[in-house]
């Protein structure tokens, strides 16, 4: 087992790099596991980790149907904070932020979560006020917010559209200063080296195609590559959520739709935070490598396409470069797209099921990624202690029979919306 | 883009159109009779399925019908539009 | 051009040949320096011209660079073109047109091309290599110091960060046939289909037509085939229904095989003309897409095969061929297939002495070598490069002897040169059909991926389809092209025929993806050039697991440059199928994804951008208010008088607290007028109609009298408040129901989804009559008089008996126009809302003015009728907030149980039924003065520990109630309504404020309704 | 509607922004396109109520002189030009003084239909020159090519993102455009900018 570290580099170069070895093992999976997590994308990944760190159960394996990571984890525009209003979603993705703050020493891999702040443009006085009252939650939770005004935006990036064109003049904006971005592939292989040290098995091209029940229980996964039995099962299958359910006999809240990404031609630093703007659906950073990453709004239908349609490509640009006007000489390198587990109230599910040995882990929507060390930390605590932590008891499936949503927007059950 | 073939319009953008859902899910016929499991699995319940879908589609930039829509999730593909009371099971 | 003149010789210029046109001179200037350069040029073609070798800086190990290519492939050549708010950074200067006063600057070096100090990532390359910063910058001083000094490095060129001066606008196109690419394949394919009379658009990204053809020493009917070219052209500009789109991409395929392509209608030019857009976004829908688009060489992966004067061959064609330049003045040429015999034959032809062909095959068969050593070449079966030399340009490479296991035999012997020509095969084009999901098969013969069976409707030919042979090009094109054509009903489908071809044969290439190094040497065998991914990543990363090709791809950045690995992917997708011992095939590919060059953003976002981004909206009286002193605010799509400034006043806080409060107090004690034609209103009809309202509202509206109108709340599905408003019956069948501005849309779309899908037997027809009516809102004591005095005599009755509230008449006119009066009000003031036809708005607007004049009328904005609904406890947006339902706004008694709607089903879910759920109350500052904002949050004691327990928040907010003399707001309030009278702190603690509030009726004013009333 | 001759003229949302005369880039063969105004125009809404469309075609085509419109057509006859705006749904349209309104009320009332005034509602710009199709293809995804758009070829559909009503009226190149009140300068200022380049002329 090789210690990541400068020496360790250094030692390596020196003999040509022939003494680095496998991130993590290629088993054959085993006949049995305590558990099984379907799905190797980010929340997977934790999730095997933290079962293993947290909890002390290392008979687990990660099944995944391509290769980790390829899923949202692997496509999504890496923004993370915590500053959601409503204190089910906030207490949550704040524990998450927390852990971000320390996951690179923790899995001894640079995640390169970079704080760079991330700033919401607001438009309106009404847009203002929603966002102070946000901001306020935030501050009574102890999560850091700051409502800035027009001229303290214009200060930390003047080339935004502040002409007397602007078509929505930008009033001003909240800013959290402990939100930023992370290497979205490096979460994902931190997280699977980190499991594999401690024994989980992380077995690729490895698609479960069904389950084999008996009463109300789950015995055995089968998979493209032989049934696998087990005593419990974690989903988190992110877009395929629906499809998997299904083998489980489960309707769930939740539907699929593409949501496409862009990155641009690698930039000099250009911009140096998170930016969303406020008057339509648009989000900006700028990568390590130089590349601007940013995304808007899903495609409107349901999808379960890795790609999507000129229409709301346009839109995204629209929006870019309406907000940044220099933008518009950028060009976009490449496009691609993500299948998206849109849920009724665009909140994500952390729970149990009607199945007594499964759990679920579903409803990501736009959101997700943030949500990656908590998620898998109290997804973990759910399926070992066979009952949510309290960061996801509001994160219950039955809360949509119970009406105790968790509706941010206030769209209401239309997916599409959220 | 996906062109859609309005029964009234022909074939279009599918941006003229606003995506309204799933049309599998029937609402209650009899609100009366209806449980409150009946219309949660109405409002908040979805196949969601890859592959064949049916949905709606409203033309709002053109003749403000809703269209009902077979159309194959993974591909995109339109197999079969009509009227929101045709049945598309045939385009399967 | 003057300065053209001043320029250097071009000293590596032909003095005959190409397309160039050398009556034209071009001045271009590059670093500073100035250079000439002909029309025809690219900036690549005319920095050889001029003998510049080095021209960009690598990604990571800022090596220097040359020019590797000719075409949109290049890696190496990224410039930083124009300047200014025009500044293009990682601009490929084999693609940039040469126009007069051309300048472009070299990137991603400090501080100048010849020395950049970043070039000490070389020398520590050994640690630097793939997926280094995973393993490291963990520990103190922590990531974030690191980050900084690693983006300085990383990123390419330099974005502007002014605004882009240029426009971009969008452009639709529908065709029968599409054609993408406009060499013979393409060409014969356009001809095919357009001779039929069918629609045909074909395009070219470059800025003519021939392809290769431009570059090659081809003969058609015994002639240049150039002059082919030039006449097939010419045929195609004479068909009505044909267009030919040159320097236009097509960057994409999409659902419904629609294809976007970029047109760069002036980026040849030093400025776009007036009127005229810098790039133009092609929609084209075709029936049929025929993808001829080509293939792009691929270089052999040797060592120091990045330096300067390292060179595609079939580029070093172009330069010869199409550009008159001489790319070099001693080659060596090595190739693992016949290109490299073409090319020595045709450097040769152009004076440069080829010291040497080496033949990566061991064979020494073929018609190709034949005719080299007939034309007294000099090659060399079976070897290689093992090393080449030349930091800031090429001096000269190490030749040996492959043993065809991986090594080398016997010594390396050194050659002189400052060219290398450098074939490893051609790689066929398949982005496009790969963007629509085409499968990819691999193919030995040309070792690489070629199309296979892919979507309807898309058929990939030619170069692009593996067939590299002229007249299988022609033939593919004019056979698929005329089938196409057919296919739309046009034509019999039968080719024509093509022209004859003078082609020599051409033996097999045989794949070699990494040519050993030097004995005893360590040689730095590039893969990708510009993300500087050797060999040895590769191996690293298979060693470490990264050993799927997407795994590889992240790990390494393999292909994810700005060129999207065109010249080498293929290769290092070989190479990891080496490490892993299987096949190509089995390891596969990497996605292709949409755009196959890069697009800028302003294209893409066309004219929508800025001031256009949406479309503003403005209401019938939008001209009177304009020059009346109005400030006007965004509401959704519309602008709305947002308050109005007296004459001469200056738009400052003062002015605007002044106006505010005067609109308010004046509406409150004489008489205001306000614009309300942005409510959604919506016509009603039908035997059905008094049913369907009374299902989609959750009050009743089946028994509202003809003449009356009446408030109504609608649910969503599940039970949350949607939307609030009036709605009068006209007649017995003929209701008008008003909307918020905001949800108009929305409810007009799910008025008709439950007529369309949900009750289809209900027999009744909505529309919207939003823009044909303006609204006006007159609102006040002496509202009833100026209605009076505006209403022409006899039209209608307007007083208390025959109009009460919530009564409408539809028999009145004003100055002649027919109106619609509805007595309700907004403001709680005696009110009515006068709807006229829009285009009379203004003359009905200014006859109640003028009506108005004795009476002290100002018209009031929405700031006023903002405060005067919160004075009056009326919901709007901030309260309906997609979260509230009715109970939690004291709206129960409308939902009530006795019939069924909308919503209903949901109502007794148990958190809507929670006790403790906040409910809307009146909060008033306990000092009687300090505001209390909107977006505070309620709480009992601002000092408990964090997470502060919360039980509501502030909803809307004035802070100042002119009526009552003080700061008023709403707010939802766990068990509100039980803790009136009670007090809460509303805090603020992003301002560090704090507020004692007590918690009131939501009713500020007049309580009981009398001014409603009297 | 009460006698058009006792009320006040018409004002049209576009008053502010017309300024007649050519602009953009006007070459020697005149402009690409010139867009005139349609004002004075009554435009009607008529609606057939569930399973009374023949007897509301009827009723029209003896009363009005014109036969209502198949999806996607336009008919002209007597002095009325009617629209096909959606399932049976039409817009009717005639000069100010015809009294369109109360004429349809008669005709439609007892036959089934719906009558709704839009007149005011909507504006109505004539487009026509030899440029008139790509400028109008640079804002819509509609195929204006004579073979898919004949004359009295009818679309409703989005037009630089605003939703407006396509009337090919006979000839080559003459389109009426129709779009909502509000949104008239927007779609003017589109119009303009996208005829620029070949230049156009206000009337
Ligand atoms: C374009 C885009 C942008 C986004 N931007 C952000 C952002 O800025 N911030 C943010 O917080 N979130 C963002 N998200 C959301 C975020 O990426 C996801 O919510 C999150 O990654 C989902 O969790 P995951 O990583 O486990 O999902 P995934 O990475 O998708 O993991 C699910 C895995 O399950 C596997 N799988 C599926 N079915 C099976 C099966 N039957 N058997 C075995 N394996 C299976 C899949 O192959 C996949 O690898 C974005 C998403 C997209 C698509
Ligand atoms: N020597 C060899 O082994 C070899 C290999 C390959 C090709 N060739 C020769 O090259 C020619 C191939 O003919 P062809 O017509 O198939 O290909 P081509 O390369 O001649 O023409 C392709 C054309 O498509 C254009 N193009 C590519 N992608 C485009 C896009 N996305 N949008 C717009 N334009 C795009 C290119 O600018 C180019 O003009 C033949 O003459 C063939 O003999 C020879
Ligand atoms: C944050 C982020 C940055 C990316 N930067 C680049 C980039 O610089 N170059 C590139 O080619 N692709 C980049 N990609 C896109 C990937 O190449 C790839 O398209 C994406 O992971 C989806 O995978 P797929 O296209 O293989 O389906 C980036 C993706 C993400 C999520
Ligand atoms: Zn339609």
């Amino acid at each position: 087992m090789v210690e990541y570290s400068v020496l360790s580099l250094v030692r390596n170069a020196l003999g040509g790099h022939k003494g680095w070895i496998r991130a993590w093992r290629d088993p054959e999976p085993k006949r049995h596991y305590d558990v099984i997590v379907v799905g190797g994308g980010g929340h997977g990944l934790a999730t095997a980790y933290y079962l293993a760190r947290n909890h002390g159960i290392t008979n687990v394996a990660v099944l995944e149907k391509g290769y980790i990571g390829g899923g949202n984890v692997g496509r999504n525009t890496t923004i993370v904070r915590s500053n959601y209003l409503l204190d089910g979603n906030n207490h949550f993705y704040e524990h998450s932020l927390k852990l971000w703050e320390g996951l690179s020493r923790e899995l001894n891999y640079n995640v390169m979560f970079s704080q760079r702040g991330v700033l919401n443009l607001a438009h309106s006085d009404g847009q203002m006020d929603a966002y102070a009252r946000r901001g306020n939650a935030m501050r009574l939770n102890g999560v850091d917010s700051e409502l800035l005004d027009r001229e303290d935006v214009r200060r930390l990036y003047p080339y935004m559209d502040f002409s007397e064109t602007a078509r929505f003049p930008i009033y001003g904006g909240l800013l959290q200063p402990r939100g930023g971005t992370a290497r979205h592939d490096a979460v994902a292989w931190g997280f699977a080296r980190g499991a594999d040290r401690l024994g989980v098995d992380i077995i690729q091209n490895c698609e479960v195609t069904g389950f084999e029940r008996s009463g109300g229980r789950i015995t055995a996964v089968n998979t493209t590559r032989g049934s696998i039995g087990c005593g419990r099962i974690g989903m988190a299958v992110a877009g395929n959520t629906s499809r998997v359910a299904q083998m489980a006999g489960l309707e769930l809240p939740i539907e699929s739709h593409v949501l496409q990404a862009f990155v641009t031609e690698p930039l000099k630093p250009l911009i140096d935070g998170v930016v969303t703007f406020g008057a339509g659906h648009f989000y900006i950073s700028q990568s390590d490598k130089g590349g601007l990453v940013l995304g808007g709004d899903i495609d409107f239908y349901n999808s379960y396409a890795q790609r999507g349609n000129l229409p709301i490509a346009e839109h995204v640009m629209a929006n870019g470069c309406a907000m940044m006007p220099n933008l518009r000489r950028v060009r976009i390198l490449r496009s691609w797209g993500g299948i998206m587990d849109m849920s009724m109230d665009g909140s994500p599910i952390i729970s149990k099921t009607p199945l007594h040995n499964l759990y679920l882990n579903a409803g990501w929507c736009y959101g997700g990624f943030k949500a990656t060390p908590g998620s898998g930390w109290v997804f973990a605590h759910t399926i070992a202690e066979d009952r949510p932590h309290k960061f996801n008891e509001p994160l219950s499936l039955e809360r949509f029979a119970t009406g105790h949503l968790l509706d941010e927007g206030g769209k209401g059950p239309t997916p599409k919306l959220h | 883009m996906i062109r859609i073939t309005c029964p009234h319009c022909g074939p279009r953008d599918h941006d003229e159109f606003s995506y309204a859902g799933d049309a599998g899910k029937l609402r209650p016929a009899d609100p009366e009779a209806a449980s409150a499991e009946d219309w949660h699995r109405y409002v908040y319940l979805r196949d969601n399925p890859r592959g064949p879908h049916l949905e709606f589609w409203h033309h709002v930039q053109g003749c403000r019908a809703y269209v009902k829509v077979l159309r194959d999730t993974a591909t995109h593909e339109v197999l079969a539009t009509g009227l929101p009371q045709d049945d598309l099971e045939a385009a399967r | 051009m003057i300065f053209g003149r001043h320029a250097p010789e071009q000293t590596h210029r032909l003095a005959a040949g190409g397309e160039i046109d050398r009556l034209r001179p071009i001045g271009l200037s590059f670093d500073g320096r100035s250079f000439g350069g002909y029309a025809g040029d690219t900036l690549a073609s005319a920095l050889l011209a001029n003998g510049v070798k080095v021209v960009g800086r690598s990604f990571k190990y800022h090596r220097p660079r040359g020019i590797l290519s000719a075409g949109p492939e290049e890696p190496n050549a990224l410039v930083e073109l124009r300047s200014g708010a025009r500044r293009e950074p990682n601009t490929r200067a084999t693609m940039v047109e040469l126009f007069h006063g051309l300048s472009a600057t070299s990137q991603n070096r400090w501080p100048c091309l010849a020395f950049d100090a970043m070039e000490m990532n070389d020398l520590m390359s050994r640690f630097l290599v793939a997926g280094f910063y995973y393993k490291t910058f963990m520990g103190f001083p922590g990531w974030h110091f690191w980050e900084k000094r690693i983006r300085a490095a990383a990123g390419m060129g330099r974005g502007t960060v002014e605004p882009d001066p240029d426009n971009y606008e969008t452009m639709n196109a529908h065709c029968d046939v599409l054609v993408v690419g406009g060499g013979p394949s393409g060409l014969a394919a356009a001809l095919a289909a357009g001779r039929t009379g069918a629609r045909v658009v074909l395009l070219d990204e470059t800025d003519g037509l021939g392809g290769r053809l431009r570059s090659e020493r081809e003969a058609l009917d015994g002639a240049p085939a150039m002059r082919w070219v030039e006449s097939a052209s010419a045929e195609l500009a004479d068909l009505p229904d044909v267009r030919v789109l040159t320097r236009t991409t097509g960057f994409g395929i999409y659902d419904g095989n629609v294809v976007g392509a970029v047109e760069r209608v002036a980026d040849h030019l030093p400025v776009p003309p007036a009127h005229v857009a810098r790039q133009r976004l092609w929609h084209i829908r075709p029936r049929r897409v025929i993808v001829a688009a080509g293939a792009i060489e691929r270089p052999l992966v040797f060592g120091g095969n990045d330096r300067p004067g390292v060179m595609l061959a079939g580029a070093v064609r172009s330069y010869l061929n199409r550009f008159a330049v001489r790319p070099g003045s001693s080659a060596v040429v090595v190739a693992n297939n016949d290109d490299g015999y073409r090319t020595a034959l045709d450097l040769a032809a152009a004076g440069v002495d080829v010291a040497q062909i080496l033949d990566t095959r061991g064979g020494g068969r073929g018609a190709w070598r034949d005719r080299a050593l007939a034309a007294g070449l000099e090659v060399a079966d079976g070897h290689a490069v093992t090393n080449a030399y030349g930091r800031m340009g090429l001096v000269g490479c190490d030749v040996g002897r492959l043993d065809g296991r991986g090594g080398t035999v016997g010594d390396s012997r050194f050659v002189a040169c400052d060219l290398i020509a450098t074939s490893g095969g051609w790689t066929p084009s398949i982005h496009l059909h790969s963007h629509a999901g085409g499968k990819a098969e691999w193919s030995d013969a040309v070792a690489a991926f070629l199309p296979a069976d892919g979507r309807p409707g898309i058929a990939t030919i030619g170069a692009a389809a593996g067939r590299f042979a002229l007249s299988d090009c022609l033939a593919d094109g004019f056979r698929t092209g005329a089938k196409a054509a057919q296919a739309c009903g046009f034509g019999s489908g039968t080719a024509p025929d093509a022209p004859a071809t003078e082609e020599t044969a051409t033996a097999p290439l045989q794949a070699i993806w990494s040519v050993p190094g030097t004995p005893g040497r360590k040689v730095r065998r590039f893969v990708d050039h510009q993300d500087d991914v050797t060999v040895e990543d590769i191996a690293l990363a298979h060693r470490e697991g990264f050993v799927s090709v997407e795994h590889l791809k992240r790990y390494t950045t393999l292909g994810m440059g700005t060129d999207q690995g065109k010249t080498s992917n293929v290769a290092g997708h070989a190479l990891m199928a080496e490490a892993r011992g299987q096949p190509v095939p089995v390891v596969g590919t990497t996605t292709f994804r949409p755009p196959f060059t890069p697009v800028a953003m302003g294209a893409l976002a066309g004219r929508a951008a800025g001031r256009h981004l949406a479309p503003i909206r403005r209401t019938a009286l939008h001209d009177w208010h304009a020059t009346n002193g109005v400030v006007f605010v965004e509401a959704g799509p519309w602008l709305r008088p947002q308050y109005y400034l007296q004459p001469g006043e200056a738009n400052a806080k003062e002015a605007m607290d002044r106006a505010i409060t005067g609109e308010v107090v004046n509406t409150r004690t004489r008489v205001g007028i306000s614009d309300v034609s942005s409510l959604g209103k919506i016509d009603v009809q039908g035997p059905d109609a008094a049913e369907f309202l009374n299902r989609v509202y959750s009050n009743g509206f089946a028994r509202l009298p003809v003449g009356k109108a009446r408030y109504g709340l609608m649910l969503r599905e599940d039970g949350i408040v949607d939307d609030d408003g009036t709605t009068s019956r006209l007649s017995e069948h003929h209701f008008l129901t008003t909307t918020t501005t905001v949800h108009a849309a929305k409810v007009l779309a799910d008025l008709e989804w439950y007529l369309q899908v949900v009750w289809p037997e209900l027999d009744v027809r909505v529309s919207s009559v939003t823009e044909q009516w303006a609204g006006m809102a007159l609102a006040g004591p002496r509202a009833r008089d100026v209605l009076a005095a505006a209403v022409d005599p006899g039209t209608a009755d307007v007083s208390n008996a025959a109009l009460p509230f919530l009564g409408v008449t539809t028999t009145a006119t004003i100055r002649g126009v027919p109106v619609r009066i509805f007595r309700i009000s907004f403001s709680g003031e005696l009110g009515y809302e006068v709807n006229a036809p829009a285009d009379w708005g203004i003359e009905v607007w200014e006859a109640l003015m003028a009506a108005g004049e004795p009476h002290g009328i100002r018209p009031y904005g929405l700031e006023a009728m903002g405060i005067m609904r919160i004075e009056k406890g009326h919901v709007a947006g901030p309260e309906l907030d997609g979260r509230t339902t009715a109970d939690d706004l004291g709206l129960g008694r409308m939902t009530g149980r006795s019939k069924w709607y909308v919503g209903r089903g949901m109502l007794d879910k148990p958190a809507f039924t929670d006790p403790d759920r906040p409910s809307l109350v009146g909060l008033v500052p306990v000092d009687g003065q300090t505001r209390i904002r909107a977006g505070s949050i309620l709480v009992d004691d601002p000092d408990a520990a964090t997470p502060i327990p919360k039980l509501g928040h502030v909803t809307s907010s004035a802070y100042l109630s002119p009526t009552v003399g003080h700061p008023i707001s709403l707010g939802l309030l766990a068990r509100g309504r039980e803790r009136i009278g009670q007090e809460v702190w509303a805090v603020y603690p992003m301002r560090a404020i704090r507020v004692r509030a007590r918690v009131t009726e939501t009713c500020f004013v007049d309580p009981k309704g009398e001014k409603l009333h009297g | 509607m009460a006698e058009t001759a006792t009320l006040p003229a018409r004002r049209s949302p576009l008053d502010g922004v017309w300024t007649p005369g050519d602009h953009g880039a006007v070459g020697p063969g005149g402009p690409g396109v010139t867009m005139t105004r349609r004002l004075g125009l009554s435009a009607v809404q008529l609606d057939a109520r569930a399973g009374t469309a023949d007897a509301v075609r009827h009723a029209i085509a003896a009363a009005l002189g014109v036969a209502l419109p198949a999806a996607g057509h336009a008919t002209s006859g007597g002095d009325v030009r009617a629209l096909w705006l959606g399932p049976d749904r039409w817009l009717l349209m005639a000069a100010d003084g015809f009294g369109l309104e109360p004429k349809l009320r008669d005709a439609a009332g007892p036959a089934g239909g719906i009558v709704v005034d839009q007149g005011h509602g909507r504006a109505i710009l004539r487009l026509e020159g030899p440029a008139v199709r790509d400028v109008l293809a640079k804002g819509t995804g509609v195929d204006l090519h004579p073979r898919a758009f004949a004359e009295h070829a009818v679309a409703q559909t989005g037009l630089f993102h605003l939703t407006a009503t396509l009337d090919r009226r006979r000839g080559t190149g003459r389109f009426d455009v129709h779009v909502m009140r509000g949104f008239a300068v927007s779609l003017f200022e589109s119009l303009c900018e996208a005829a620029a380049e070949y230049g156009y002329r206000l009337v």
